[in-house]
């Protein structure tokens, strides 16, 4: 493999954590920032996968290949999958905060929650 | 064939920044799923078809579909306070 | 190999199974019987945490490997639980604390549609199994449970726009924080290929580069988030002002603590082979970090007029000062840390209870509106000599059990030359003192006038429980008296200490904590005791508790004072940066863990660079 | 903190962080060099010793099942902590189904595929959770593609049977009891004798819809607490505008 590419995901997924990161800092609207942090959980998915791989490896389910075949490491596919759960149902948590908030105070920006200040 | 996948990465650090930088949260949620759906395709090209799939109905499906009923519930509330009338949901 | 005398997965399984069949009858049940029911499943996991518990300080440690997956050779194939004293003695901690909580809000506090049992049944489960789990990713797990619990519990009372914000802030940066120590685990699992905190720490060995000194770090921030180290803290005053008070005990008496047990578990479990010659440059990151915390959370309770804003910012001093303990490095630091953690635990549980009486008979919470209103309370003196009490525990003075903890942070820090600790306890327990003092004069003996107030005190709070009912029942007294009277309890049973010390022995030796994992046996260790430095702690804590009463008192008489000795009233109003970083602004609280994250990294990477 | 404030201080911590990161990376193992050895050893052994061929689903219910056993609990938390933010107040009224709105106005023809797939969706769901521990998928999975089916019924604008269909309490009793037999599972080994979450049944042929064991059980367990707890949240979210129940200002 060409040695320009032995760390691209590396850099793909630091660079999506501090997208996710500054969309969070820079947001003006309560659910921009919930989808951002999605997008900073992502980097996760990315660095993960990018950690289990192995050039020439199949995926691990060995339901059409034999079982002395190269695979890529599944234990990082089950932690994404643990993680892929975990990113909708802060999704959803974090929604259900915005919009009772938005019920309650007619705003969604962020600017707006500054009733707890000092 | 890794260059593909080189490829697929740069398309997904890129499309990632579009959905931060989209300031309007009802075309972010079409990014969104744009996005989750790349993340997929990269799933399946890196050999991981279980997180794949989970992506295809998480990243892709669910999760839009869940901004999208927050979005719709504020806008009905919205609707029904500058209606006025409490009767909810006309315009 | 000794097995635990009961399966260790029921400390979780317990709480999980009974939270699964109260949501689903909670439709059908009357309020008594859920209370009763959580109630029942809290003391069941109760008892079987302290079986454990005892198990493992008669037979030691051992591991239990869930599903039978024992490892293969040095690999660990499946998650392992590790059964030593510290891990099911926080679990244990954490079941009593949820008891309490339990009983407390027995019928009173507002639940929702019946969701507040078995959340709080969830949450207990995710502390135990962050507890006792041995595997890197298994912690992160229960992170994430003992998060979203937390959360959910913290927008309890959504009747108001301000409890969403506080959730809100609360969620976006602890899930951040989760995200960061994700990451930090791939890394780990990327160099390693092992989750087990064993093996990673076998199969890292003194290898020290760029790469495993920024996993530490991410890790590490992570769980500083939790603890609410400075300028990781922001979202601990929100979160605590807008729970409802039994959740308040829990998130101040363990879940923040549970931040700095996690840091103490994977350095001592992964990186203390890695670091080993630079354990000067790392204990001095950690010690800046810890002082700024207790400097800042000192400063901001005692400026603070809504009480359970105040309890909060005291729970960030006092998590400053253990970590500046945990800082001063080695076993004894850790056994004193640990001894710190579960005397505060008790009392600042015990005095979040009380505000949760007060909240509760007086429909407010914030200084001004409750001045000399604890007088006319049932049960008044009691509910002072308490609260006051509580307020001497927080100065480390005699008779409460954080004595214990500070005397052994001081001869820890004797040993290791590390200054300026003594000063810390003495600024940090003085000043939260000094602000629980206040409060008591005011409220329980009503001197002075003319209270002081700030912003965020004036929003106020909506009462947790409903108007027609203001009794106040005799479970409401036990819960926090049996905390405050707990922590004097503990300080004359000496034989609690003992075992801790050998268990930190054995927990911050990282050969003992291998051998363990792998054959499941106990490696017997002991440290000596600190006894002979208990009296000299005992003269700072009354030094501190002496001069937080002098500060409490020139604030509350400050009209009859002159205008330079006025001490008090000037740093209650506060500092005004200070208190423009607590902006409630979640954009900013993100920027902030970036930029701790930035410092901590930075400074790793210069200070213990290979 | 004034806007200007924010963005300058952010860029420079961000760049601080990101060129740690990146220095820190360089130590990591080039991509596609992936060196074991945790996956190497459960991907050679599991086949025979859980007769699962996906390997992944074998990781998630048998060998890490309790990392599972926490994550949907995860999900089962926010499921509450979801209905308990949203829950209505409680003497808010409630329209007659006939005056609620046509919200999409698809046309018929749009509405005369409905069935077909809803029931292409249905059969796709139930075949990916059966064959979990063969091919891609599993009980997660499966939950959320059955669920999708559900909230086709709202969209083909047919509110009045999907409001019956998730607001009946069984959805959330269902859910509960999913989670519930997880955990329940959990426990049975240990009166078979075994640690917790040992696969205490027979592993049955490899290859078979019924092999491996207590994974295919889990997996199912799953596949039921995913389900109604999706539906849950959608209906949850949904309340106000599919029973018209009007806000209180």
């Amino acid at each position: 493999m060409p040695s320009v590419l032995h760390s691209l995901p590396y850099f793909v997924a630091g660079w999506l954590f501090l997208c996710g990161l500054y969309g969070i800092v820079t947001s003006k609207h309560l659910v921009h920032a919930v989808i951002c942090l999605a997008i900073l959980q992502s980097s996760t998915y990315v660095l993960l996968l990018a950690v289990g791989y192995r050039v020439g490896g199949a995926a691990p389910i060995f339901a059409d290949i034999s079982t002395s075949e190269l695979v890529v490491d599944p234990v990082v596919q089950a932690l994404m999958l643990t993680d892929v759960v975990v990113e909708a149902v802060v999704v959803a948590l974090l929604l259900a905060m915005v919009v009772k908030a938005h019920e309650k105070s007619g705003s969604v920006s962020p600017d707006d929650l500054r009733t707890m200040r000092g | 064939m890794i260059w593909f996948g080189a490829a697929l990465l740069v398309l997904i650090a890129v499309a990632g920044t579009a959905v931060v930088r989209t300031r309007d949260v009802t075309s972010q949620v079409l990014a969104l799923g744009f996005y989750g759906l790349l993340l997929a395709l990269m799933f399946f090209f890196f050999q991981a078809p279980d997180v794949a799939l989970s992506q295809i109905t998480v990243g892709a499906v669910a999760l839009p579909l869940m901004v999208m009923l927050a979005i719709a519930r504020m806008k009905f509330r919205e609707r029904a306070r500058s209606s006025g009338s409490g009767e909810g949901g006309h315009e | 190999m000794m097995n635990p005398p009961i399966s260790p997965a029921l400390a979780v399984a317990v709480p999980l199974l009974g939270a699964a069949a109260l949501t689903g009858a909670r439709k059908w049940l009357a309020r008594a019987v859920m209370d009763a029911l959580g109630l029942l499943i809290s003391l069941a996991t109760l008892f079987i945490c302290a079986w454990l518990l005892l198990g493992s300080v008669h037979h030691g440690a051992s591991v239990y490997w869930l599903g039978g997956w024992w490892p293969r050779g040095s690999t660990a194939v499946g998650i392992g639980l590790v059964i030593e004293p510290i891990g099911t003695g926080l679990a244990t901690f954490a079941a009593l604390l949820t008891t309490l909580a339990l009983l407390f809000s027995w019928r009173f506090v507002e639940t929702g549609s019946n969701h507040f049992q078995p959340l709080m049944l969830i949450f207990l489960a995710a502390m135990s199994g962050f507890s006792l789990t041995g595997d890197l990713f298994n912690l992160f797990v229960f992170f994430e449970l003992m998060s979203i619990a937390a959360f959910a519990l913290c927008g309890l009372k959504t009747a108001e726009p301000a409890p969403l914000q506080g959730s809100f802030n609360f969620a976006i940066t602890n899930s951040v924080a989760g995200f960061v120590v994700l990451t930090g685990i791939a890394l780990l699992y990327s160099a390693t290929g092992a989750l087990n905190m064993a093996q990673i720490g076998l199969s890292l060995g003194t290898r020290h580069d760029p790469l495993v000194l920024f996993a530490w770090t991410l890790l590490t921030c992570g769980f500083l988030v939790k603890a609410a180290i400075v300028p990781f803290h922001l979202w601990l005053p929100d979160a605590h002002a807008v729970a409802p008070t039994p959740v308040c005990v829990l998130f101040s008496g363990l879940m923040v603590e549970l931040g700095l047990y996690a840091v103490a578990r994977i350095h001592y479990a992964i990186f203390a082979g890695c670091f080993a010659s630079h354990h000067g440059a790392l204990h001095m990151i950690l010690y800046s970090f810890a002082a700024a915390t207790v400097l800042l959370g000192g400063v901001m309770c005692y400026a603070e007029h809504h009480l359970k804003r105040m309890l909060a910012f005291s729970t960030i001093c006092h998590s400053g000062l253990m970590l500046a303990t945990l800082a001063a490095g080695g076993p004894l630091a850790l056994a004193a840390m640990l001894a710190y953690l579960l005397a505060h635990g008790l009392v600042k549980g015990g005095l979040f209870f009380l505000s949760g009486v007060l909240l509760h008979n007086r429909r407010s919470i914030t200084e001004p509106e409750l001045f000399a209103a604890g007088r006319k309370l049932p049960w008044a003196g009691t509910l002072g000599a308490l609260w006051i009490l509580g307020g001497i525990g927080l100065a480390a003075a005699p008779p409460l059990a954080l004595l214990l903890g500070e005397a052994g942070a001081e001869h820890a820090a004797e040993l290791t030359h590390l200054h300026g600790l003594s000063l810390l306890f003495i600024f940090g327990g003085g000043m939260t003192a000094a602000a629980v003092l206040r409060v008591g004069m005011h409220t329980f003996f009503g001197w002075g006038g003319g209270v002081i107030s700030d912003r965020a005190a004036e929003i106020g709070e909506l009462p947790e429980t409903k108007p027609e009912n203001r009794k106040i029942h005799p479970y409401h007294i036990i819960a926090p008296a049996f905390c405050i009277l707990f922590a004097i309890a503990i300080a004359f049973l000496p034989g609690w200490l003992h075992v801790l010390r050998d268990a930190a022995a054995a927990m911050a030796n990282q050969p003992a904590y291998l051998h363990t994992t792998y054959t499941g046996q106990n490696v017997p260790l002991t440290q000596p005791s600190w006894r002979e430095a208990i009296p000299g702690a005992a003269g700072r804590g009354l030094l501190a508790l002496g001069l937080g009463t002098l500060l409490a008192l020139s604030s509350v008489f400050r009209n009859r004072l002159p205008r330079p000795l006025r001490a008090g009233a000037f740093m209650e109003h506060g500092f005004r940066p200070l208190r423009a970083m607590q902006s409630g602004h979640p954009g900013d609280y993100v920027l902030w863990i970036t930029v701790g994250l930035a410092l901590f990294g930075s400074a790793a990477m210069i200070f213990m660079r290979a | 903190m004034s806007e200007r404030a924010r963005n300058t201080l952010f860029f420079v911590a961000g760049a601080v962080l990101l060129s740690l990161y990146f220095y820190a990376a360089r130590n990591l193992a080039p991509w596609g060099d992936y060196r074991g050895p945790y996956g190497d050893i459960i991907a050679r052994r599991a086949v025979y010793e859980r007769h699962a061929t996906d390997i992944v689903n074998a990781i998630n219910y048998d060998y890490r099942a309790f990392d599972t056993l926490g994550e949907e609990f995860i999900l089962f938390t926010a499921v509450l902590g979801v209905s308990m933010l949203l829950r209505r107040e409680e003497d808010a009224p409630t329209k007659p189904a006939d005056q609620l709105e046509d919200r999409f106005g698809l046309s018929d023809a749009v509405r005369s595929v409905n069935l077909p797939a809803l029931l292409v969706t249905t059969v796709f769901g139930f075949y990916i959770g059966l064959h979990g521990q063969l091919t891609p998928g599993g009980g997660f999975q499966a939950g959320v593609i059955l669920a999708t089916g559900v909230v086709l019924v709202y969209v083909c604008e047919n509110t009045e049977t999907f409001r019956r269909i998730t607001s009946h309490a069984a959805v959330e009793v269902t859910e509960s009891a999913g989670a519930g037999a997880y955990a329940l599972i959990g426990i049975a080994s240990l009166f078979a004798g075994m640690p917790f979450l040992c696969n205490f049944l027979g592993l049955g042929k490899t290859g078979d819809v019924f092999s491996s064991g207590t994974i295919a059980l889990i997996s199912a367990c799953v596949g039921v607490e995913v389900t109604a707890a999706f539906l849950l949240v959608v209906y949850t979210y949904l309340e106000e505008i599919v029973t018209g129940a009007v806000p209180e200002d």
